[in-house]
């Protein structure tokens, strides 16, 4: 396994709050990581430092061995990486689905039509090639969960950084995303309180607390019997 | 967006009557602006620099901000001494205008005087409790209502665009001179406006159903002036208008 | 676009406060109350607008928008845009408080004007929006340019070429405003039309 | 039990879409009634048409037995209710803590003294007392919520309608609002996903489907047990 993304003793907190990471070691290369942690435990943080929306205090970020400290590196570090926020509303800013998706290509270079042509590509392979001419905005927010995907497929990138995908999804969304995640060959980081999804999506569980990264050892396998039992989602037996 | 930076303090200045200072502000400010001479205008720099004092300003907030506020003024105190005519003298063998220096000069000692003014009189108030004082000043309630609303929205549109600027950095977006570009900014700009305009639907929702009708009742605060209150104010009139007389008729 | 303190003379300030007055008092009672916090909404899009650089060949400028808030406010344009000029002068003491009527006047009246002239072709789709937009862009930055060069070279004829300089300078940066007032356009007719009938049914 | 509200027959859709309301018949005198719903099965909606943003389309709206058309019966229906929404940012849009909870009161007519008694009166109930002077958008979002209740409660409404209240709130500020509402003696209408949260503010729960609205029979016994022996957040068991 090569390693993609590593973090060096990695220390950050917000202004007036404890540390939030506090010495973080952790590496990834083509693993699917599911990653739980309470509210305010540091996950979304973690998932932005990786990416670069925020800087380490302390410690050092490698991208393939070399550490990425210029803005130029966090450019060619974030070319691997596709960032889905939680809430597609801050996601999608393009006036139809079509344009927000061929944004990334263009921003790589590509000419019009082949950007044209690699949305249209990522739209069929995520069953919403309908959708492509719609605008943006005034689409439901399952919707706009899966445009925001191919908004992050569609440039390729080698590791996805998916926070709380299910959060607030509607149940048909959820599984048709499970699906798709389920199959993608990317390696993957997914924040979720969500088990099944994370069961069914990633091979690997880490938490955090106190700052710190811990892989849990065997940890899908109870999940996945309890969530089977019970479910966390409102439902009735009748 | 650091804003505010100076509205908290425990300085005379700070607990003063808003009210009065905007009156003796709203005569000191224009009064400063429309000096003349230098000799006034030194002496109302002094009097600025006197409430900068005694409103106990962080001296390093002040300065960043008098230099951000700067260029106009320095702009016309580089371009005026080359271009405003008049009998010229030599810097480096560059010809000079003497009237162009000095006319520069006067504006950025006015320039920077006024805002010394400008924070340590107003700035030293919340924007709130400024708004409510001059909705007492005879401001109306709708003109009031609408910049105390504005105040209140500009960090939710700030931090709304700013998410979305994110966004669009981590899809590679590198902003250069070119259409791209421009079209992106527009679009950013326009989602931004959208997401705005939905809110102030929901904001004027939440304002029918708390009974609003289209009048506004204000709030305000209890007033306490203080002697210290009086005084500045009286002083504050007595130097505009002294100043004045003595800049156009002395 | 803020001519700062004590440049201008009294009769000048006094001139633009006068305007801004009157025009501001029009402004309020030409809009209806259940629209005020879309013009206060309008207003802090205005401020925030002003810490958006553009890059802009080597160096970046930041926008400015009266173009697009004169085209969508009409004559409300002119207290939004009063409110914004205060907290820019308070909150980061740009401009200032004695020359917020000439500053005001200088920024408001042009997209106010122009906004009134255009409106009919912004609400029509197609070319007649196209260049309904990008005129008031345009047009609104380089008309402002002239009315603070106005307001400058009233205060003292000195300060001619130094206010030619600034028109100079302001070429390039109404051409990018009209550049994206185009794009804005483009992207609220699409998204959400209504609001580029935002005065269609006022008083 | 006296009835406050009614619905008749109501049916409601937006432009272009399948009707959200179908037929909805519904009442509440002072019943705390927990609802739930997938995405979009028209929980807020429901609200919506209670309180008067959104008119039935067909059917109809009673207040205290008599029906509601004109726009003042709107504002005296809406003197007995109070609507916190899901976001507070739409909520709270006077600068200063104090000004927004006045609002309400000095719309009501109240003398500037007498709003301002009241306000710290709702203030002090909810032990916030020390948020009085400080500014709205500095708040955190759980100060927030509990200041947008305080701009409710002042109203002295005699129904609660609650969007989604514990949604992004720190565990913390849910707890003092589950306190908070639990102790309430008035009537509300909570829609929401936590099921903790309504099994401790709530005692019946309806939910929404297909346009129709059903009581669930004991359906918070069972969530009851449910939720303590698992819970629905993530945990470990070692």
């Amino acid at each position: 396994m090569s390693t993609l993304l590593n973090l060096d003793n990695v220390c950050f907190s917000y202004p007036h709050c404890q540390p939030i990471l506090n010495n973080c070691n952790f590496s990834i290369g083509d693993q699917r990581i599911g990653l739980i942690g309470s509210n305010g435990s540091g996950k979304t943080t973690l998932l932005k430092i990786l990416v670069g929306l925020l800087k380490p205090q302390q410690g050092r970020l490698f991208h393939q061995g070399s550490e990425v400290t210029s803005e130029r590196d966090y450019r060619k570090l974030r070319k691997n990486l596709g960032f889905l926020f939680q809430n597609s509303n801050d996601q999608l800013f393009s006036p139809t689905v079509i344009e927000d998706i061929a944004f990334g290509p263009l921003n790589m270079g590509l000419t019009q039509d082949q950007a044209r042509e690699r949305s249209l590509q990522i739209l069929k392979k995520l069953d919403i090639l309908s959708l492509q001419d719609q605008i943006t905005h005034r689409l439901s927010g399952g919707e706009k969960k899966l445009v925001a995907l191919a908004t992050v497929l569609v440039m390729n990138p080698r590791l996805l950084l998916l926070d709380e995908p299910t959060n607030n999804l509607d149940p048909e969304t959820r599984e048709k995303l499970t699906a798709i995640l389920r199959d993608l060959e990317i390696a993957r980081i997914i924040i979720s309180h969500d088990w099944d999804f994370l069961t069914e999506t990633t091979d690997e569980l880490y938490s955090i607390e106190h700052g710190h990264l811990h892989q849990c050892k065997d940890g899908h396998v109870h999940v996945h019997q309890h969530v089977h039992e019970h479910g966390d989602k409102p439902h009735h037996h009748s | 967006m650091k804003e505010e930076r100076f509205s908290v303090g425990g300085s005379p200045l700070h607990r003063g009557s808003v009210k009065l200072k905007l009156c003796g502000g709203l005569l000191f400010i224009p009064a400063f602006a429309i000096t003349p001479s230098y000799r006034e205008a030194l002496i109302f720099l002094f009097i600025s620099l006197l409430l900068t004092a005694i409103a106990r300003l962080p001296l390093k907030h002040v300065i960043n901000r008098l230099v951000l506020a700067n260029f106009f003024s320095l702009f016309l105190f580089i371009t005026l001494p080359l271009t405003y005519g008049g009998d010229p003298f030599l810097i480096w063998g560059v010809p000079v205008s003497k009237a162009g220096f000095l006319l520069g000069g006067l504006i950025v000692i006015k320039t920077n005087g006024i805002l010394l003014a400008l924070i340590a009189l107003l700035g030293t108030s919340t924007v709130s409790s400024l708004g409510h004082g001059l909705n007492a000043l005879g401001v109306s309630d709708r003109l009031t209502a609408l910049l105390l609303f504005s105040y209140r929205y500009i960090f939710v549109i700030e931090q709304e665009f700013k998410r979305l600027q994110r966004a669009a950095k981590i899809r590679g977006f590198s902003p250069g001179t070119n259409v791209h570009t421009y079209r992106t900014f527009g679009y950013l700009i326009g989602m931004t406006m959208v997401k705005s305009w939905d809110q102030s639907q929901r904001i004027h929702d939440a304002m029918v159903l708390r009974g609003y009708d289209g009048q506004f009742f204000p709030l305000t605060n209890p007033s306490n002036r203080s002697p210290f209150d009086l005084i500045l104010f009286l002083g504050l009139v007595l130097a505009s208008i002294i100043l004045t007389f003595l800049g156009y008729l002395g | 676009m803020h001519i700062s303190e004590g440049v201008l003379s009294l009769p000048v300030l006094a001139t633009g406060g006068t305007i801004t007055f009157f025009s501001t008092m029009y402004g309020l009672k030409k809009l209806d109350y259940d629209k005020i916090m879309t013009v206060a909404m309008f207003s802090s899009a205005f401020f925030v607008a002003s810490f958006i650089h553009i890059p802009l060949g080597p160096g970046s400028v930041h926008l400015l928008l009266s173009g697009i808030v004169g085209l969508i406010l009409g004559w409300a344009a002119f207290p939004a845009i009063l409110a914004a000029l205060f907290l820019q002068a308070l909150l980061f003491q740009y401009g200032g408080l004695a020359v917020i009527g000439v500053n005001t006047v200088i920024i408001a009246a042009p997209a106010v004007i122009l906004g009134l002239f255009f409106r009919p072709w912004l609400v029509q789709p197609g070319k007649k929006r196209f260049i309904a937009s990008g005129a008031a862009g345009f047009f609104s930055i380089f008309f402002s340019s002239l009315l603070m060069a106005a307001a400058l070279i009233a205060t003292d004829a000195g300060f001619a070429k130094a206010a030619l300089l600034l028109v100079a300078w302001s070429i390039p940066v109404s051409i990018l405003e009209g550049v994206i007032t185009i794009s804005i356009v483009k992207f609220l007719a699409t998204v959400q039309p209504e609001i580029l009938f935002f005065s269609e049914n006022s008083k």
